[in-house]
């Protein structure tokens, strides 16, 4: 590999990590715009925080232990080491990996935030700060990167050959795991459900912001998927990156199309709310493999993904009454595990590896990040006090009213 | 003298401000509302659970007017913001005991004459 | 050409592709913000949900009728086929081309949905769902890819010398005449004109969320503009590719510029939606040849395009009555053709052509969007009923209102 | 250097110089989003005037004189000349220079751009349009380019050895101090100090577009940082482009954890307009040498950051009784100074020389805006009337509201 | 007639609505406003200056009644508004001479009856 | 007792809030309004067409006192709300019958005396 090449490689891999960071902001707009108006600077705050967290987390440990090269005492649990000091004198032509370790370590850290982005959305209106950032601390610093190394630090998944090109499972099943643990702990927001099982209704305050949030994810995902090819300095792999950024967005529309079909036909109006989470379902779908099928099948992949998402949402909100204010235990579990199983349509994976994929992140990250909220919830209450959360948590936590000036 | 309460719906508010400007009342103060009545909310879908609007937006006028333009006040709202559907909105008429105007003191009718001030 | 520069070259047109996806961004916020509140949902639905159609349509069949090959019959209408198989076992190092064709399909398929997205904003707060969806699906898998195969996919016009480096004409005149017959088939919305003459403003319901649009479509047209040079992979590609984004810039610049400047002169002030259509107009006016002026030659065409749009947009809306909500056909159209006959400016294209390739363009958009729309209107019905606009299309047809806690 | 390391060159510092024009959409979301509701139309319609203005005026004259070549007559002023005709003709394969000419102009023009940014938030609320708009032109077109020769030009400051790789001082002390010199001049909002002293809050209108507007700038700092290496084509170059990304990402989340950790510790509540200023002055401080500290130092270089702009701000506010809305001069200066004088912490520049850049500019900068502005005063009067300032300047200057529909 | 204002915690807005319904008042007409009485505000702090919010968020309402049922709309109002908590709100009764309904031009008590149209 | 609506400029509604504090009223409601009377409302542009803006922003507080406070808050509203512009608004006053404290259930001017619970 020439210089060149492996300059081509960083600077690809550079554009592509601060795509995804702008998904940061695609997290929070979404989640601002869906959640009521006396909740959103907490909300927002909560997702500059958690971004944050996530890097410095991932540079004082996170990086090391999903990636510790040959230090690594077991294929489950890798020794924990630092990447605190990284600088430009340690960084050489490194044409083994073929782009700079320090682009390398930005785009992996930029990962992380996106796992945890997708636990502020389901905790929201109804988890206090404090917490929620120490479990931030705990789930970027240690629960996603042991999984991460299972797969892409060479642990033991990737071993038995399970394939997940980008993260269905190892980023967006991972956080929606967490997710589903901190709300089945913290219980549903007050008054959303009653007591004779009747579903209170909680609107978002503010949709275009929230269809921003979506777009911008959107965008970003082609750095997420894009850059997951980690080269582009051949033929070959400019061809895989193209085939990538082709599928990601025909699999984004599918999932648009099938989220506004289903629910323009089973409640007789286009459903803005579902349409966003029919794109991102799209999305999360397509990331287990988005270089092997044509683009006609990332299309349905995408398609089936809008499909599973509005059912899984309407599921868990008025069936099992778990209580997900903007679908995202659906948009990235429910549908991150069609997106793992699916890989073999293209012929990426074997059904039954996939399955143990799926399986052992769930349950890693659903139990540790259990373990962890409970053990939270003992020593600093989870939940703030329910005058707090009636009056909204702008103004306990935050103190800012996201808009002063408008009535509600 | 009177003040008038008068609950009609937001798409008649315009003729309903035109109709106290020809009349001549001097005035009239707005606010946003929402009612209900006869008139019952209705069901609406969101995310797949279906949840009830128990109201429905309405519009209410605050008019101060001498006793003699009741009637026609009444009259004239009337034609504008009747459409014959259920919600119309309602007028309510209490006493009026006095008015002041703030700028100059002026009190009782006086206050609410429209007066030719600049 | 190494397989490095092609890799490059592929890199590049994936980067701007992604820059053009995020126009749909733009105009989601620009059209959001400059609409009435209660129509803000369904516009946002329409934005996710055309873009969608864009893409699925152009696999199955935009893509292959706009680029035939050697299949054409004539140079008018091209044969159909399709690319939705198209995966990574058929890309290999296609050095004639200069990049993968996946790269080259992504890079064509966001200029589709951009096409469709200039006729939403247009038709605003009074056209049903269902017949837009019908009719975006009519322009982009048939409208725009033939009047796109005269111009880029080697047909009449590109014959004849008509010079259209990104699409003034292919793509924002076409978007701009459909949505002129659109509008004039539909009429303006309720009460806009009253029987007497006079009209009736309806104010855009968020401005900032407008402006942001204008500045995404900004960032997004580095990419248009950009990316329509085709490759990147020596100096002389490089030197326009980089005279490109100066132009574009400088013309945006201008076109604020000279849009603020007229409505200070005129009214006394300085009104911030025709700076917002001013950008736009800036933007639209240096398409049709952005390689070709000097940066002051490009602030000044775009200076011309930012007065323009404002005596169009005044014109249509009180002299025509064509109730234009975010004047999308002045922006596109008139400034469309602006562009067009102005490249001659700078020594590209001759007048007569260019006022060929204008006048067909227009024809054919106008011409078939006019038959599909009286066809739609005929079977499902363009507009709801005046209750449901009255009240607003988001209770009517998506059920969501964009701001449920903000009173209006 | 071949050909295609110059296109590779090239293509980097478009992409560079597009995320760059992107903070214009930064500067405008925050400030819109931190005003009264009153005033948002008419700061959205300077951030639009002022981008454009800095683009023309950069053209016309700024370029020239802050990069004159070898026709300087001495090292404080450079002489005047023009690059208002720049176009691809002249544009050859400059090998020394290693880019493109016209990508070298575009990447400069978007950061005078930014400087002026920083001012509007300052004089937010309270600056009449017209003599905004003249002041954008003196300082784009004269005061920035000066000083910007002085360090990037070749001047003397260059020649003594001050160290600011992409414009802690030049761009952000600079843009800063002319906020400062407004700021004194034009006086705190009416209303804002009462007679006993006490300080009125005024609350920003939106709080997620004011976040936004911080993303957007973290998003769009990777082009202004990481482009300012001015060259990835080798290995050496893409590592330091990939440890500045690094260092940049880390430096704002640094400075996110240490405003908010600071304003909860001291007031209770986590104040997010804090972790908004926060996030900027992360990224401010690691401006003037994102290459050379350890991901751990930069991180902590923002933090220091994030607590200087705490109580920056809330110094300003409430003991000098500066008013600065969006608190700029507080990110942008203080911490534009700390930034300058912290280049020694990782070995770049020594501290006497970097005392003497950032005095230098801060005076230059500070002395010729209060002369400009005081003259501007004396002739078209810098400030609106009591009234129309109470009122909003939406309706005095723009004639459009912002939020037409949400009661205040 | 009687004219009822009643101003209660916007928490227990709901429980009003469903409390005038089960009496059958007709209807009620209902707006957002901010109170101040012996609840006092509180201060806040926004970027580290602090300063005095001065008022809470109330609904208030307007019901018109018959004379006999004034006595169980208060009653009712106090159960479900009532937490015990400074400023949970007040009613105020006045008098009110007439009622028009607007859509079927019916006066008196006829215009407040809940009517079976439709 | 009275019941007095008080329509302002919103620019005077801090001044007026202060005033009532001071003289004890023991509290007022305040809601957002728009009115038009003497004072007319002005024409826009936008996007090149003009408008007109027929009613203005208006605060309306609405205050139930002894009667022997009316003259009283009418003089203190006036100082500092009247401007001498056309548009400063103007004080209703309506006879109260009755007033409850929702909290206490406390009747008459009992329930508009600030009490000294908390
Ligand atoms: N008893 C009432 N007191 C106060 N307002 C009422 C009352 N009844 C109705 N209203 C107001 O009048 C509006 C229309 O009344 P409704 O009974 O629904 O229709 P209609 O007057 O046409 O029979 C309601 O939405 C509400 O705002
Ligand atoms: N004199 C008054 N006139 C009008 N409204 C009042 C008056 N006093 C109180 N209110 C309204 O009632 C609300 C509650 O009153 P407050 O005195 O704070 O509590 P409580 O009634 O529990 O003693 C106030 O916020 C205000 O809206
Ligand atoms: N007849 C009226 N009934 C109710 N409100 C009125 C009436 N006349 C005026 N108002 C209110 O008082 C405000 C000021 O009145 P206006 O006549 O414009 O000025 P002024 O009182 O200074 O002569 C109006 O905007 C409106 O809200």
């Amino acid at each position: 590999m020439s210089e060149l090449e492996y300059a081509l490689n960083t600077f690809y891999l550079l554009i592509s990590g601060a795509f995804v960071m702008w998904m940061a902001a695609g997290f929070t707009m979404l989640e601002a715009g869906l959640v009521r108006s006396k909740n959103v600077s907490e909300i927002v705050t909560k997702n500059l925080g958690l971004y944050s967290i996530a890097c410095v987390m991932y540079l004082v440990c996170g990086f090391f232990l999903m990636y510790p090269g040959d230090s690594v005492y077991n294929a489950y649990f890798p020794m924990l080491g630092s990447t605190w000091g990284i600088t430009l004198d340690g960084l050489t032509f490194n044409s083994d990996l073929g782009y700079s370790d320090a682009a390398d370590f930005f785009f992996q850290v930029v990962f992380v935030a996106t796992a945890m982005s997708i636990i502020s959305g389901s905790v929201a209106e109804r988890m206090k700060l404090i917490p929620f950032f120490l479990f931030a601390i705990v789930l970027t610093g240690f629960i996603y990167p042991v999984q991460g190394y299972w797969k892409w630090g060479g642990g033991w998944l990737d071993a038995i050959g399970y394939t997940d090109f980008a993260g269905s499972g190892v980023v967006h099943l991972c956080g929606a795991a967490a997710a589903l643990a901190a709300v089945i702990i913290l219980g549903p927001r007050s008054g959303k459900y009653s007591s004779d099982g009747s579903v209170r209704v909680m609107r978002g305050s503010n949709i275009p912001i929230a269809a921003l949030g979506a777009l911008i994810l959107w965008l970003g995902w082609f750095g997420f998927n894009g850059g997951s090819q980690l080269a582009v300095n051949d033929a070959a792999n400019a061809n895989a990156v193209a085939q990538v950024f082709l599928n990601t967005n025909a699999s984004a529309a599918g999932g648009v199309i099938g989220a506004l079909l289903i629910a323009k036909v089973l409640t007789g109006k286009a459903d803005v709310t579902m349409a966003i989470n029919g794109a991102i379902a799209g999305l999360v779908a397509i990331t287990a493999a988005p270089d092997t099928p044509s683009g006609g099948l990332a299309t349905i992949i995408g398609f089936i993904g809008g499909i599973i998402v509005y059912f899984s949402v309407v599921f868990l909100d008025t069936v099992l009454k778990i209580d997900d204010p903007v679908g995202a235990i659906s948009a990235h579990g429910t549908v991150g595990i069609w997106g793992i199983m699916a890989t073999p349509l293209s012929g990426a994976g074997a059904f039954g590896t996939q399955a143990v994929g799926a399986i052992s992140i769930f349950l890693w990250a659903f139990i540790t990040s259990a373990g962890t909220l409970l053990v939270l919830n003992a020593i600093v209450g989870l939940r703030p006090s329910e005058e707090e959360e009636t009056t909204g948590l702008d103004a306990s936590e935050i103190g800012v009213e996201a808009y002063p000036e408008f009535k509600d | 003298m009177k003040l008038l309460t008068i609950v009609v719906k937001p798409s008649r508010s315009d003729g309903v401000k035109r109709a106290l400007s020809t009349i001549g009342t001097g005035g009239a103060t707005i606010i946003s509302a929402q009612g209900f009545g006869t008139q019952k909310g209705h069901s609406e879908t969101y995310r797949g659970a279906s949840y009830e609007v128990d109201t429905k937006p309405k519009t209410l006028f605050k008019v101060a007017c001498k006793d003699d333009d009741v009637e026609n006040i009444i009259r004239a709202v009337r034609e504008v913001a009747n459409t014959g559907e259920i919600g119309d909105g309602k007028i309510f008429v209490t006493e009026l005991n006095e008015v002041v105007r703030i700028r100059t003191g002026e009190t009782g009718e006086d206050a609410i004459k429209e007066n030719n001030y600049e």
